[in-house]
């Protein structure tokens, strides 16, 4: 498959009056053409920024992308000028962002908040780019959508505005879909009928997709790569496959446990990992997962660990897959032990 | 459910209305009826927007009610007054959706938490910083964290404070909603387990909404499931997820994404066609007949009685 | 700046029409002449309407009235009436002069200035609803051309009165036509003056073109005058140095520079400045002791005063009648010349005052004699305040405080005799001394001091009954001394005002009584 | 809605009704009377206290001024003896207002364009600067900046003429002089909501779409801020419109500002209560407006409950 | 990746396990709500340099009439309407007093009359509006009628009445001065409660059995400070020249005191031959307010403890 998206040691700081929260750590991964890759992890890891920095829309200041490289369809992102990145911006990326209910203009009508993307990247006429934006409305199968383009967002319930979203973003026809937490506080109904959605899309019009949730029932429905994020740094990436039937990082298990399934007794206390993740002030040294670790070892307080290759496209910065490295069960998962 | 235990909350044809301007009305609760027993988790789960925070916090008394009551301890919520109204403002607290928006970035953790303490006049000085920190330890937190402020927190921690706040005033009742949902699975499964411990070890009751019905089915005793205002379904936790009677439940369940890619794959969903319709002169009959694969004539025509089933399983659908 | 309109004289015309414009500080309230009361309705008013006799530069001529007699109790005068026309083609009639004071004295006309018409005979009594009968008034067209008014007594100054607006003439048929209306517009009022009023711009401009109509036109050179209206003396200078008009006041603080150039002219507008005693004020018994109020009297620097304060501009009031008021020939000051107090402070002499006051009040702290000095709420006002405060304080130790207030507060304050000392002025209703002296009789109506001098009283009556006018000015001379030796009033300063004229201008007269500037017969050279 | 406004309207008029009458008490309670003057004498006073029916009980006073006031008749003013009140608006209203029109529109658009200038460069030299203007716009009050502004471009540059009101050169130092603090205000008010708006979420969303930053600023900043500045403007143009007495006569405008001055200082009974009811029945009127704008603008705020 | 130095020995891989403790502790530190404001306010340099000017004015004010041997009230004819000079560093008046020590005594009545009177506004301002904006309904209709009404009166009618029954003196200004100087407050305060009481952490303290007021000033008020800030700063100059324009009707301090408002309309008169009169006192509000403004913005920012990282 044909690479679209290749981000190498990506580094981005926020400067504060404490010190640098260091955001994004050094991270390296690609996409490829009509792919879906996910990325989980705890809140604030850095899922977001690394997003919003693909797109070139960190605040700067205070935000500041000390490292790295992201090569987009063959051009440096990191080194076009805003002029440029604004042709790239919408057209050829496009973003769903985390919230919904705060990422539409109140005050315009969500029709026209459409069309904008089209009169700017597509010269349409406005008459055209509304005609373009019902078309989007009932793509993203929202009902009655004559009515609805001339519609203010507070008019729309929040699975309609999630879709109005969606709509926005692929008015254009990117080459890469951003969609950031785009079901949370939605419920399930609404949740299946986009990912529904976002499946079709992708068939259609081979976009790629990049989801960022931290619903792994979402995850195991759409996604066919997934990245896991632990204090800015991926810790581990591979297949849906892998990372489900053979996490390798003790992360990544304690994500896979904590989460209920239908059938999970009542009278058994949920697993949870403990503790809360370091403070991007002053990260460890070390794997900043350690502290929260049960297996780890006097190394992982010291050094960071190097990426171990599992398999083909499956990788995890674990020192417990050091060769001299206790042998460990894992907790979950269909895999083998170590 | 054995007939010893009483009802703590008793919701009884509980209407809540809002104007929406032009002389239109939206009826966001609309005919409720519910008990919770004392100790239990009642669980409610429904489609966004239908009605579910407007009802717990009608209960808690930050709506007054268009039409109905709320009997809390046999007295009604809405006509409390003076001592008893504060007894109840002390018995009957609420946890809040949304963990960044409830809580003041103004003030201090310490702050926020020794609220209810000083309104109620429960200690003073010394002890009540004692009983701060000691609330922080219940929740996870530590005592360094008083006098920080709201945005220094991560999402789960500041769902904690929450919670401490709300266990301040050393209530009997709490309204959950949505404790979980914007937060991720890990920091879930924390405030998860300790509201559950919470429970056990002060005997509280729960009136827990969520959407994640997964965590709902774990955290409760019974469950019910709104549809646009009224409750359509009732039964345990364990019946309703293995016979749901209701086709809107029966959708809902069908609709949860397991973690699972395999069973991703090879799940069947049942599909609900159409568009919610709007809260706003909402449809005659039954409000789910239009997106209903059962649909029936007379569906259209008459509201469902809301009735009981099978024992202790509720349901308001033509079809049984 | 003047002569900025460049030369025009080669076109077709012969003769460029001759216009002038200057500016005015208010909005003319009223042009009727039985209500008008304010500075500029007279100066329209001395242009556009025409009375018996017309004052020019001081000087009595014969106006609508060519001739008339005075019988020899000097108390019938009888007017003969020349053949004038109304702007309307109507001939100007006795009738019409009946009519016009009548009506200024016809107590449902309201008239504020109708004790002008209190010198004919049963004019205040018909004013004050003492009598009902408007045909008791002393005042009659004996014909169309001849009108006879009888006075109460001689009145040595009353000719030069019929100038003053209210009695110039209205006509019965157009008044009770237009009824509230009348005077209202340019188009609601008759002209039988120099001039007719054009256009009536309220609050912006009035145009006055010369009158076709008017018995003298031949002497009138100017074609057109504009009037515009602005509040704002600094911007109306600025407007007259950038030659859109024709003459201008000059702010205090210009006149200096206006000096140097050489082009400040100075006229009297007749106000005078005093200090006003209480002396019926409670606990404060110093304030009505006359050793006291001359201490006060001679402890100010009059001419540092006006240097500081009004820039140099006006004269120090030495003593209390103002120079200019007309005499027998000349001038009063000029035939009963007299310098009560001095130019500058006289210390030593206002402290040998004080002594004895202090002696007399048996109080040997001269801050103990405290007071409080009410005036109004201008700048100038103020800054007139905290001069005598800081002179009073400086050459005498006595410690004053400053009130100030708005200017209907302050009359208010003085009607009821609430204040301790005031800074009030006064400017004359007519060109004689007793405009000045007879404010202070006992009982009169505007002396809110609570003085009375048997003395004063007893001059005053003579000097306004008597038919000898030599006598008459005797008395009031005498009457003038006893004022400033006993009474409490501390004259402070005559009024002088600074103004520029453009240089085109001929024949522009100034007035301290009536329109201040008179250009009924000026003139533009181009 | 239409009830709505029913109901405003109803309550506007009750209003202005308990305004009107609190002036009428007011006013006759100020120290003096119309015809106190330096000259006049009490019978002659009572003259005219008669002819204007002021000797009559007050009450009676408040019936008549009521029962004229239901015909739109605030009768003569006492100063301008025959002008009737209503006469010396309707001839003074039309400068005031193409001056508050002209100062309204010009802060607005100055202001408003100053603040989004200071908000873009948030703690940079271009929000000091446009920072200092606004702050030279409080601090510098119009009695200062006229006559300055005429000394400079009249006298000295010969570039305006000084002062009336006569064609389109004449409104530019009024209008400037005028608009000067309201300006400042619009202008701190915009930076400070401008600065909310360009940290919330749909500006992102704005500029994923690949927007550039005049269309985000123009098409979805500022309508989105603008929502203090016209809760400003109602009372301002209230004000503005109805004349000031500074600028005015500074300009030497015959407007309606001065007889707020005059009436109070004359107490011309009769032309402070017109003045106080047509000033009062505008503000009122703009406050309405104002309410229904903010709906129009952001059509999440239902006025109307 | 690996420094090829720092060889990896087998007793690396010894288990440790978790360590919550040292991960819960505090990687900041902290410090209370007000040290942690102030701090933040000593980084803003410009808002330092506002407060530096404010507190030099305030020093001035204090011993500014004392460092020139001429008395503020004193008169001399000799020397009047100086410029600026060794012997008169601001120059002498009309009356050929000091103007040095004038502008410090002035500064003395401007300063304390615009911050105390532009306080009082705002507390007035802030309960107003806060009870007109948190009760809502019939509460702020009332309210904000009664405002257009106040706002309509005309205001020298409640001066002068004012002056009649207060008298002259400093409290009858300030209360004169705030009869209507809370109503922008009000206003404002009452669009911004508005929106904040619908935010949840006010239902939060509902549901605690917080009583009205309480909710008011402890959540909502101290959420509107920004607002509240920027028109308290903006309405110090209004109160200046309200001072200059009621002492001289009579009402507030009385001669030979002055105020840089009555500095700066004396100065107006004659700016076009002696400028310096009117550049001082202008000089002087200017500065004050541009001060005002910036440590205003820089309070703003500090108090917010959003603004903390
Ligand atoms: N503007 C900013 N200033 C300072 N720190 C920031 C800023 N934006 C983000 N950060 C920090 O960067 C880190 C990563 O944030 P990010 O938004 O990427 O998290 P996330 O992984 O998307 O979390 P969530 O799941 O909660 O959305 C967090 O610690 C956050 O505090
Ligand atoms: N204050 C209000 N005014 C008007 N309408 C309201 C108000 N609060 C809620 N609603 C409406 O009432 C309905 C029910 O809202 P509610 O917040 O109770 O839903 P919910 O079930 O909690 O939804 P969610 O899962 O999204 O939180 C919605 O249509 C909502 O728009
Ligand atoms: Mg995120
Ligand atoms: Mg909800």
């Amino acid at each position: 498959m044909e690479r679209l998206l290749e981000v190498k040691d990506l580094e981005v700081s926020f400067k504060t009056y404490a010190g640098e929260v260091k955001a994004v750590r050094g991270v390296s991964f690609n996409v490829d053409r009509g792919e879906t890759v996910a990325v989980v992890g705890e809140s604030g890891c850095g899922k977001s920024v690394t997003m919003q920095a693909i797109m070139r829309l960190i605040p700067m200041p205070p935000g500041v992308i000390k490292n790295g490289s992201i090569v987009f369809d063959g051009k440096d992102i990191t080194k076009l000028s805003e002029k440029e990145m604004e042709h790239v911006r919408g057209s050829e990326i496009s973003m769903v962002f985390q919230d919904p209910m705060t990422s539409l203009n109140p005050t315009m009508k969500v029709g026209a908040q459409i069309a904008e993307g089209l009169i700017k990247h597509q010269k349409m006429h406005p008459k055209q780019a509304r005609e373009k934006a019902i078309e989007m409305l009932k793509l993203v199968g929202i009902p009655n959508a004559e009515k609805r383009v001339d519609q203010y967002p507070h008019e729309f319930s929040g699975g309609m505005r999630q879709r109005a979203m969606i709509a926005i973003a692929l008015a254009c026809n990117p080459k890469l879909l951003i969609a950031d937490e785009p079901t949370t506080a939605l419920d399930v109904t609404i949740q299946a009928q986009i990912l529904d959605l976002m499946r079709d899309l992708q068939k259609k019009l081979n976009t790629a997709i990049i989801i960022i949730t931290h619903n792994l029932g979402v995850v195991a429905n759409l996604a066919e790569r997934v990245l896991v994020m632990y204090a800015g740094k991926i810790i581990e990436r591979g297949s849906l496959d892998d990372i489900f039937y053979n996490p390798r990082h003790p992360y990544t298990w304690g994500l896979l446990m904590s989460v209920p399934t239908p059938d999970l007794d009542k009278s058994k206390r949920l697993a949870s990992i403990d503790g809360t993740p370091p403070d991007l002030f002053a990260p460890p040294v070390g794997c900043a997962f350690a502290a929260r670790c049960e297996y780890a070892m006097k190394i992982c307080y010291e050094r960071y660990p190097e990426d171990f290759t599992v398999s083909d496209g499956h990788s995890t910065a674990c020192w417990l897959l050091h060769p001299m490295a206790p042998k460990v069960k894992p907790p979950v998962g269909k895999g083998v032990t170590l | 459910m054995t007939g010893q235990v009483n009802a703590l909350i008793e919701i009884n044809n509980l209407k809540k209305y809002f104007n929406v301007g032009r002389g239109a009305v939206l009826k966001a609760v609309d005919d409720v009826n519910l008990k919770i027993m004392e100790g239990e988790t009642l669980g409610l789960v429904g489609e966004s927007g239908c009605g579910k925070t407007t009802l717990g916090r009608t209960v808690v008394r930050l709506y007054e009610p268009t039409g109905g009551e709320v009997l809390f301890e046999g007295k009604n919520v809405h006509k409390l007054k003076g001592q008893e109204l504060r007894g109840f403002n002390r018995k009957a607290q609420m946890i809040f959706q949304d963990p960044y928006a409830s809580l003041n970035p103004r003030m201090t953790v310490a702050d926020i938490i020794g609220e209810g303490i000083d309104i109620h006049g429960l200690y003073k000085n010394r002890e009540r910083t004692e009983r701060i920190y000691e609330l922080l330890n219940l929740v996870g937190l530590n005592k360094e964290h008083a006098n920080r402020f709201p945005h220094e927190f991560s999402g789960g921690q500041r769902q904690r404070i929450g919670i401490a706040r709300a266990l301040a005033v050393e209530p009997k009742f709490i309204v959950c909603d949505e404790p979980i949902s914007a937060l991720d699975v890990s920091i879930q499964a924390q405030v998860v387990n300790l509201l559950m411990e919470l429970q056990q070890k002060l005997k509280l009751t729960y009136l827990f909404i969520a959407h994640d019905l997964s965590m709902v089915k774990y955290v409760s005793d019974r469950i019910a499931v709104m549809y646009l205002g009224v409750v359509v379904e009732l039964a345990t936790s364990e019946d309703l997820h293995k016979s749901p009677l209701h086709p809107y439940t029966q959708a809902l369940l069908s609709a949860i994404p397991i973690p699972d890619p395999e069973t991703e794959r090879n799940k069947k969903r049942i599909l609900l066609e159409g568009d919610v319709p709007s809260p706003i002169n909402p449809p005659e009959g039954c409000r789910f007949a239009k997106r209903c694969r059962h649909a029936k004539p007379a569906c259209t025509e008459k509201q469902p009685e809301f009735k009981e089933v099978e024992k202790n399983h509720f349901v308001a659908c033509h079809l049984y | 700046g003047c002569g900025q309109q460049g030369s025009q004289q080669q076109g077709g015309q012969q003769s460029k029409a001759k216009e002038i414009a200057f500016t005015i500080g208010a909005e003319v309230p009223s042009l009727d002449p039985q209500k008008a009361t304010d500075t500029y309705a007279i100066l329209v008013g001395h242009h556009i309407f025409e009375g018996l006799v017309r004052v020019h530069d001081g000087q009595i001529q014969p106006g609508m009235a060519e001739k008339w007699e005075i019988s020899e109790d000097k108390t019938t005068y009888t007017f003969h009436l020349r053949d004038a026309k109304w702007s309307d083609g109507k001939p100007v009639t006795a009738y019409d002069f009946e009519y016009a004071i009548k009506r200024l004295l016809d107590p449902n006309t309201a008239s504020e200035y109708a004790f002008q018409g209190y010198y004919i005979v049963n004019g205040e009594e018909y004013n004050t609803k003492k009598i009902t009968d408007p045909n008791q008034i002393g005042v009659k067209a004996l014909d169309e051309k001849t009108l006879e008014i009888k006075l109460k007594v001689p009145v040595k100054y009353f000719e030069s009165l019929l100038s003053f607006i209210s009695f110039m003439p209205v006509r019965k048929d157009f008044v009770e036509q237009m009824g509230e209306k009348f005077a209202a517009d340019a188009d609601k009022l008759l002209y039988n003056g120099p001039f007719i009023l054009k256009e009536w711009k309220h609050e912006q401009e009035l145009v006055l073109e010369k009158n076709p109509n008017y018995w003298n036109k031949d002497a009138v050179k100017i074609d057109k005058v504009t009037i515009y209206v602005v509040n704002d003396a600094n911007t109306a200078f600025q407007m007259f140095e950038n030659g859109e008009t024709d003459w201008e006041y000059i702010p205090a603080e210009m006149v200096e520079q206006m000096e140097k150039e050489g082009k400040a002219k100075y006229f009297y507008d007749g106000a005078e400045f005093y200090l006003q005693f209480n002396v019926k004020r409670e606990g404060k018994p110093w304030l009505a002791n006359e050793n006291f109020q001359r201490a006060i009297g001679f402890a100010i620097d009059r001419e540092a005063l006006i240097k500081a304060v009004l820039k140099g501009v006006s004269d120090p009031a030495t003593r209390y009648v103002l120079p200019q008021l007309a005499g027998l020939e000349k001038t009063f000051a000029e035939e009963y010349p007299y310098e009560f107090y001095s130019k500058n402070a006289d210390v030593a002499k206002a402290k040998e005052y004080l002594e004895k006051a202090m002696k007399e009040l048996k109080i040997n702290d001269p801050s103990k004699l405290t007071f409080e000095y009410l005036t109004d709420d201008t700048q100038r006002a103020k800054l007139t305040a905290e001069f005598i405060q800081d002179q009073l304080k400086k050459n005498l130790g006595i410690n004053m405080t400053v009130k100030q207030v708005p200017f209907k507060q302050r009359l208010e304050l003085m009607t009821k005799m609430d204040y301790d000392v005031v800074f009030a002025g006064w400017g004359p209703d007519y060109n004689d001394p007793m405009t000045y002296l007879d404010l202070w009789v006992t009982g009169g109506g505007h002396n809110d001091t609570g003085w009375s001098n048997k003395q004063y009283d007893e001059l005053i009556q003579f000097a306004k009954t008597t038919t000898d006018f030599k006598k008459r000015a005797d008395a009031m001379f005498e009457a003038e001394k006893l004022l400033l030796e006993k009474g409490p009033i501390i004259p402070i300063y005559f009024r002088k005002r600074a103004w520029v004229c453009n240089d085109r201008i001929n024949g522009l007269v100034t007035d301290f009584i009536g329109a201040t500037f008179d250009f009924v017969y000026a003139d533009v050279q181009e | 809605m239409v009830k709505y406004i029913l109901n405003r309207l109803l309550v506007s008029l009750i209003t202005a009704w308990v305004l009107v009458t609190i002036v009428f008490f007011l006013v006759r309670l100020l120290p003096g009377d119309p015809f106190l003057s330096e000259k006049v004498t009490p019978e002659i006073k009572a003259n005219m206290m008669r002819y204007y029916g002021l000797d009559k009980p007050i009450h009676i006073q408040y019936v008549t001024f009521l029962r004229n006031l239901l015909k739109g008749d605030f009768g003569y003013s006492l100063r301008y003896k025959n002008r009737t009140v209503n006469e010396v608006i309707k001839q003074a209203f039309p400068y005031s207002a193409d001056l508050g029109i002209r100062a309204v529109i010009f802060a607005t658009i100055a202001g408003v364009t100053l603040g989004i200038i200071a908000a873009l460069n948030r703690n940079r030299t271009l929000d000091y600067l446009a920072m200092f203007i606004a702050i030279v716009g409080v601090s510098v009050p119009s009695f200062v900046i006229g006559p300055l502004l005429q000394y400079v471009f009249a006298t000295k540059l010969n570039l305006l003429p000084v002062s009336q009101w006569k064609g389109f050169s004449y409104t530019i130092m009024p209008t400037f002089a005028l608009s000067l603090g309201a300006l400042a205000l619009m202008a701190r008010l915009m930076r400070a909501s401008m600065l909310d708006v360009v940290n919330q979420d749909f500006i992102k969303t704005a500029k994923a779409k690949g927007l550039s930053p005049f269309q985000i600023i123009w098409k979805h900043q500022v309508r989105n801020a603008i929502l203090p500045v016209i809760t400003v403007l109602g009372p301002v143009t209230a004000t503005l419109l109805t004349g000031t007495f500074v600028v005015e006569q500074i300009f030497a405008i015959p407007g309606l500002g001065k007889f707020y001055v005059l009436g109070i200082q004359n107490l011309d009974y009769s032309l402070v209560l017109g003045m106080t009811t047509f000033y009062g029945l505008f503000l009122i009127a703009a406050n309405f407006v104002v309410d229904i704008i903010y709906g129009l603008i952001d059509p999440r705020i239902r006025i109307a409950k | 990746m690996q420094t090829s130095n720092d060889a990896i020995t087998q007793e690396m891989f010894e288990h440790v396990g978790k360590n919550i403790s040292q991960m819960e502790a505090i990687a900041r530190p902290s410090i209370t709500y007000w040290q942690d404001a102030w701090r933040r306010l000593k980084q803003n340099k410009v808002a330092m340099l506002g407060l530096i000017i404010i507190v030099l004015y305030t020093v001035l004010a204090i011993v500014g009439p004392y460092m020139t041997p001429y008395d503020y009230r004193t008169t001399n004819t000799e020397e009047i309407d100086q410029p600026p000079s060794a012997k008169h560093w601001f120059g002498t008046d009309t009356l050929g007093r000091d103007l040095w020590a004038r502008t410090w005594m002035g500064a003395r009545v401007s300063l304390s009359i615009g911050f105390l009177a532009a306080f009082l506004n705002a507390v007035i301002g802030v309960i107003i509006g806060g009870i007109s904006g948190y009760f809502g309904g019939k509460v702020d209709m009332a309210i904000m009628r009664a405002i257009d009404i106040l706002y309509a009166i005309p205001y020298m009618i409640i001066v002068i009445l004012m002056m009649v029954v207060l008298g002259q003196g400093i409290m009858p200004l300030v209360i004169a001065m705030i009869a209507v100087g809370w109503l922008n407050m009000a206003r404002l305060v009452r669009g911004q409660i508005l929106q904040l009481k619908e935010q949840e952490f006010v239902l939060a303290a509902k549901v605690l059995g917080a009583s009205h007021a309480r909710i008011i000033f402890k959540h909502l008020i101290p959420n509107a400070l920004g607002v509240i800030l920027v028109n308290l700063t903006m309405s110090v100059p209004s109160a200046i020249f309200t001072e200059a324009f009621l002492s001289f009707i009579g009402l507030g301090v009385v001669p030979p005191q002055s105020s840089w408002g009555q500095l700066a309309y004396y100065g107006i008169q004659s700016f076009r031959v002696r400028p310096y009169q009117l550049f001082i006192p202008a000089f002087f509000i200017s500065t004050t307010m541009l001060s005002l403004n910036l440590l205003g913005d820089g309070l703003r920012d500090a108090l917010d403890p959003r603004l903390r990282s």
